[in-house]
């Protein structure tokens, strides 16, 4: 018997919980050409807002140690340009397609959200209410309860399909956000979102970013986002949740499902190898066997703690 | 479109070429024969602490053996590991990257400049032009360098019969001085007419490659660096700043791009 | 001339700018058997707490991509113990000593303190108000800014010479943190303890460590620690600040200067290794003379920012 | 008091034991007199993805030489990259570290059990006894494995002169069963008087020797292994419950500990 890799999420089956994180994989085009799309549980899409954005100015990205900063400042071809550009191509695509969502009002979320929602296609969005990289932008509503609970809530009435809230670690308490999000109505939540970091060139005494800061990325933070999957899971919300941070290998997928996690999304690791969801569902099917196990859900927050 | 493909090869031929620089051969690999000067590959680095690939110009193929040249100097921890593995070690190479260069009318005369580092894609073109049946002759193949350390692979250059310059900041070797300067030398003596420049170099001689190129109104095409986590287009880590404005991306939409075409 | 690489915090002139962190140097007499101390700017105790504490139980320790998860569990000898067993050897120590004090009240913070006050060769107190290890610990502290003020400000009290305050990156802003230490009186901000993670033994499906959860360390946090320097130093904390998180070769100290460190700790790369601060030292100052900077303290703080 | 130290030494020789088994030698290694049997080394993986060090028993000195030996099976990530550094790759070894095995007196029968991985430090102490005079023939040398592959450098056991006993788990080489077993029908067989143990392996086997020192009140050692950050004492992440209820390092007040010290 093979074993059963789909998962539901939301009434919504995906054929794996291997999806390719936002930032991470463009509108999908360069991937296809990697590998056939129908490999993957989702796609999930570079952030759009209202407006087009140029995004920052390079150098956009440094490597650290296991990982990388980044700030490439929302760059993205506005929600018109993705409708009459991109969307096409993506309702042609054999996966499920997530369009994250990112904007600096409540307005921005509410006017781009109500644009994919009529795209019957767009099978869910993400709202990206964590992102470190725009000043006045969205990280205001991640770090505050009312304001994420208000951000969904509102785009809850424009867009009737699922909504994925999209959590950032940079807060004392994640459960809160978490909470905020249910209560606004988010049908899931994908933790995490980068981490905060910064590096100098120590020969021009420069930022290694133009915008001084970045988001932190890579295997270097997955111990920090299997945390937040743990105290989330555990804290009461009932929502599932997508584990985002570092995924690099079938192992790490493992780990993140059992903390509590019913789907993943990869990153920073599609630099690296691009075709890294393909490897790491067949890793998965192979460990499912070895552990027999009939379907994945048997994995999820199965973690035994001491 | 170009469809890369990850494949894992294995290091045929380790050369120290001196001076920290290296030439890797790698093969057999499926897609050798899709390289073109310009493209590039991503090599990764199996088991080390560098997390990224890093982007090597193709140098040369042989597409009958399936193999692949890359040369590259020493500059910081990728290119030191790069350097470090043994002949018949395996790495996994993402490719073929970027778009090539455009190749020449018959009738066109070719300037190359290549500064330091740069050479790698510009043998490669020069080989390319010639194997195609290119006269020799009509390509002028300006190589500078910081000093004599800096002109490697002399000897192929020579024996593809172009007309070879070389000049070295310190006067080392062949002419002293930059090597834009004894580009422009050749324009004015020359004449611009049907000429076409392909440069690739440091920022300083790839932005005077630039400006001869707008002085003299001639067309060409420079290959540039950027840092590129993905190389096929994913990130947005690498774009580069357009003359109309807007960013594109090196990995894609260059790493060769038009005279004129982007900010340097 | 030879770079001067001393510098001066709270008015006490350090030899240089390398100290040991908390917890990876123990109480001094391992690392003294592998290099001079007379090398090393001070070293930090392991945190002493009123009453021996045996710590966690094993494994306490886990690798991870580029830095490690710990929770030893402020395993020490008490501040009796300590008196009587560590202080009379650190004495005789040619460098600065710093002891780190843990408590999971105020109390034991005052009190472990008034006792260490007796101890004139006890140069400096670094106040542990950020130990993600402690269930009911220093982690409320370290988190409130009304805590944070009370526990520096009683310590003020019974503690004359320099205290130093050890902060977390786990907040939504530290900034408010560090204005809570520098109201309480400290004389100088630590910048950062550990961020939190956790792992999962996949085969066995238990946590890595038996605490569920851990500290994560070395170099995969250093992005985070240099944005934590660098947010504080330009908050209008007027305190020095001691930087902290992944420093593993005198690049990364030049880094943390930059962003305005005026000394840092070496920690998790001491296991790596135990030499790192005589290799640090060397470096920095061939770095200086390249630079030609004739004092260390021409660094801090001198990032050039977009 | 030792004090440890860094010291980069080259990796002189580097056997393929099969079946995963790996010897390597380093040196020259200024410390490698000091080493005793029970002392380990703490080896840095220079380059690599794995950060921390790996403990590794000595397993065999060369004082003369100032060489050292290790010998390890292939188990995670750790080991497998240790056993790709190839011949003159320099390595940072820190060491010599951990208390090492004390030993018995000139009338005692020396008992050792090595389960699997547990060998090197185990072969060190025959070797050693050997060489400062003790009776080869008051050596009995208990070598348990899974199967024939896990019982590697059999040559070297019995050119000592030592009473050599293998077992293996599926009986494909010596005898069949748990070497612990084995163990116990010599001691019936012998009777307990002036016998010393000395165990290094596996947890279960470590246990099951624990247990037949308890029963048969002899005195002896074992050698333990524990996840070791630092190896030299200043991260207490490497404790085990000694049976008085707190806890000890395994770096420092170990790897070696006295039969009925530690919580296994
Ligand atoms: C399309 C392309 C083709 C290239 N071809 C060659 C070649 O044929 N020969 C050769 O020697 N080098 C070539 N390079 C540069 C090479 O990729 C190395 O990354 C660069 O030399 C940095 O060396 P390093 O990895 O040792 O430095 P490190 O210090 O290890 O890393 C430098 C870091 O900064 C980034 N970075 C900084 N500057 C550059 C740069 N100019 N290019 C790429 N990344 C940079 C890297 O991504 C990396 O993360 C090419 C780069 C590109 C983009
Ligand atoms: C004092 C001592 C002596 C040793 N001598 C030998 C020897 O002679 N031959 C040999 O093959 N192995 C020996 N080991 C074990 C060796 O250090 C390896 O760490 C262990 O085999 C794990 O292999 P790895 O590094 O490939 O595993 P990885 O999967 O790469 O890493 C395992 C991780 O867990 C930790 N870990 C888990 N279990 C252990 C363990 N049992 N010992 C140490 N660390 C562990 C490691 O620190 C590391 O962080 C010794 C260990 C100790 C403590
Ligand atoms: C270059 C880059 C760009 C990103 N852009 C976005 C984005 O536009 N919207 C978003 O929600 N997350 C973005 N992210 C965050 C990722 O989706 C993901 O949450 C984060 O990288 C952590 O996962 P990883 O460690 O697997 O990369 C970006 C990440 C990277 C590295
Ligand atoms: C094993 C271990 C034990 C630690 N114990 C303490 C401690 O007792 N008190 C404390 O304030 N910090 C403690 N720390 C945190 C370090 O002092 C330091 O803040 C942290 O490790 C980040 O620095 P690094 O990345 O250089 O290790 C400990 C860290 C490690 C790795
Ligand atoms: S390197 Fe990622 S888009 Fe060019
Ligand atoms: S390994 Fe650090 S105390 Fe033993």
């Amino acid at each position: 018997m093979t074993p059963d890799i789909r998962v539901t999420i939301a009434g919504t089956e995906f054929v794996n919980p291997i999806w390719t994180a936002s930032g991470c994989c463009g509108y999908g085009e360069e991937l296809a050409n990697v590998f056939p799309l129908s490999k993957l549980g989702a796609l999930v899409t570079k952030s759009i807002t209202q407006k087009p954005r140029m995004g920052h100015r390079p150098p956009r990205t440094a490597e650290t140690a296991s990982g990388m900063l980044n700030a490439i400042g929302l760059a993205n071809v506005g929600i018109d340009a993705f409708i009459s550009d991109k969307i096409p191509w993506l309702e042609q695509q054999p996966t499920k397609i997530i369009v994250n969502v990112a904007g600096s009002s409540i307005q921005e979320y509410v006017n781009v959200s109500a644009r994919l929602a009529d795209s019957p296609r767009v099978d869910m969005i993400e709202l990206n209410i964590s992102c470190p990289n725009v000043d006045k932008g969205g990280i205001e509503f991640g770090v505050d309860p009312v304001m994420t609970e208000k951000c969904v809530s509102e785009v809850r009435r424009v867009f009737k399909r699922p909504i994925i809230a999209k959590l950032g670690p940079n807060v004392t308490d994640i459960t809160q956000i978490a909470k905020a999000a249910e209560a606004g109505g988010a049908d899931a939540l994908a933790i995490m979102n980068s981490a905060f970091g910064t590096s100098v060139n120590i020969d021009t005494w420069r930022p290694r970013l133009t915008n001084n800061r970045g988001g932190l990325t890579g295997p270097a933070i997955k111990p920090m986002a299997l945390l937040m999957v743990d105290v989330v899971y555990r804290s009461g919300v009932k929502l599932p949740i997508i584990g985002i941070g570092g995924i690099a290998t079938w192992q790490d997928v493992v780990e993140f499902m059992l903390f509590g996690a019913t789907a993943v999304q990869v990153g920073t690791q599609l630099f690296v190898e691009p075709d890294a969801p393909v490897k790491i569902a067949a890793g998965l099917k192979a460990y499912m066997k070895t552990k027999k196990l009939a379907t994945v859900a048997d994995l999820v927050g199965k973690v035994q703690r001491w | 479109m170009i469809r890369p493909s990850c494949e894992e090869t294995v290091l045929l031929r380790h050369r120290d070429l001196k001076h920290n620089y290296y030439s890797l051969t790698f093969g057999p690999y499926s897609r050798a024969k899709e390289c073109r000067p310009g493209s590039f590959i991503h090599v990764h680095l199996p088991h080390t602490d560098v997390y990224f690939r890093r982007a090597m110009s193709v140098a040369a193929i042989d597409p009958k053996k399936k193999e692949i040249e890359i040369i590259f100097k020493i500059f910081g921890r990728g290119t030191t590991l790069l350097s470090k593995f043994a002949k018949d070690a395996k790495l996994d190479i993402l490719g073929p990257l970027g778009a090539p260069f455009a190749l020449p009318t018959k009738t066109e005369r070719v300037v190359i400049v290549a500064g330091g580092v740069g050479f790698p894609p510009l043998m490669f073109l020069a080989t390319d032009l010639v194997q195609r049946g290119y006269d020799p002759k009509k390509i002028e193949f300006f190589y500078g360098g910081r000093s004599d350390g800096d002109i490697v692979e002399r000897a192929r250059i020579k024996k593809l019969g172009v007309n070879f310059h070389v000049t070295t900041d310190d006067g080392s070797l062949g002419e002293k001085g930059f090597v834009t300067r004894s580009v422009e030398s050749f324009i004015k003596a020359h004449g611009s007419e049907k000429l076409r420049l392909y440069g690739c170099g440091p920022d300083a001689m790839l932005k005077a490659t630039n400006d001869l190129g707008l002085k003299y109104e001639l067309p060409g095409q420079l290959s540039l660096e950027a840092p590129m986590p993905c190389g096929i287009g994913v990130c947005l880590g690498c774009v580069v700043k357009t003359t109309r404005g807007d960013y594109v991306r090196v990995c894609v939409e260059g790493p060769v791009f038009n005279i004129g075409e982007v900010e340097l």
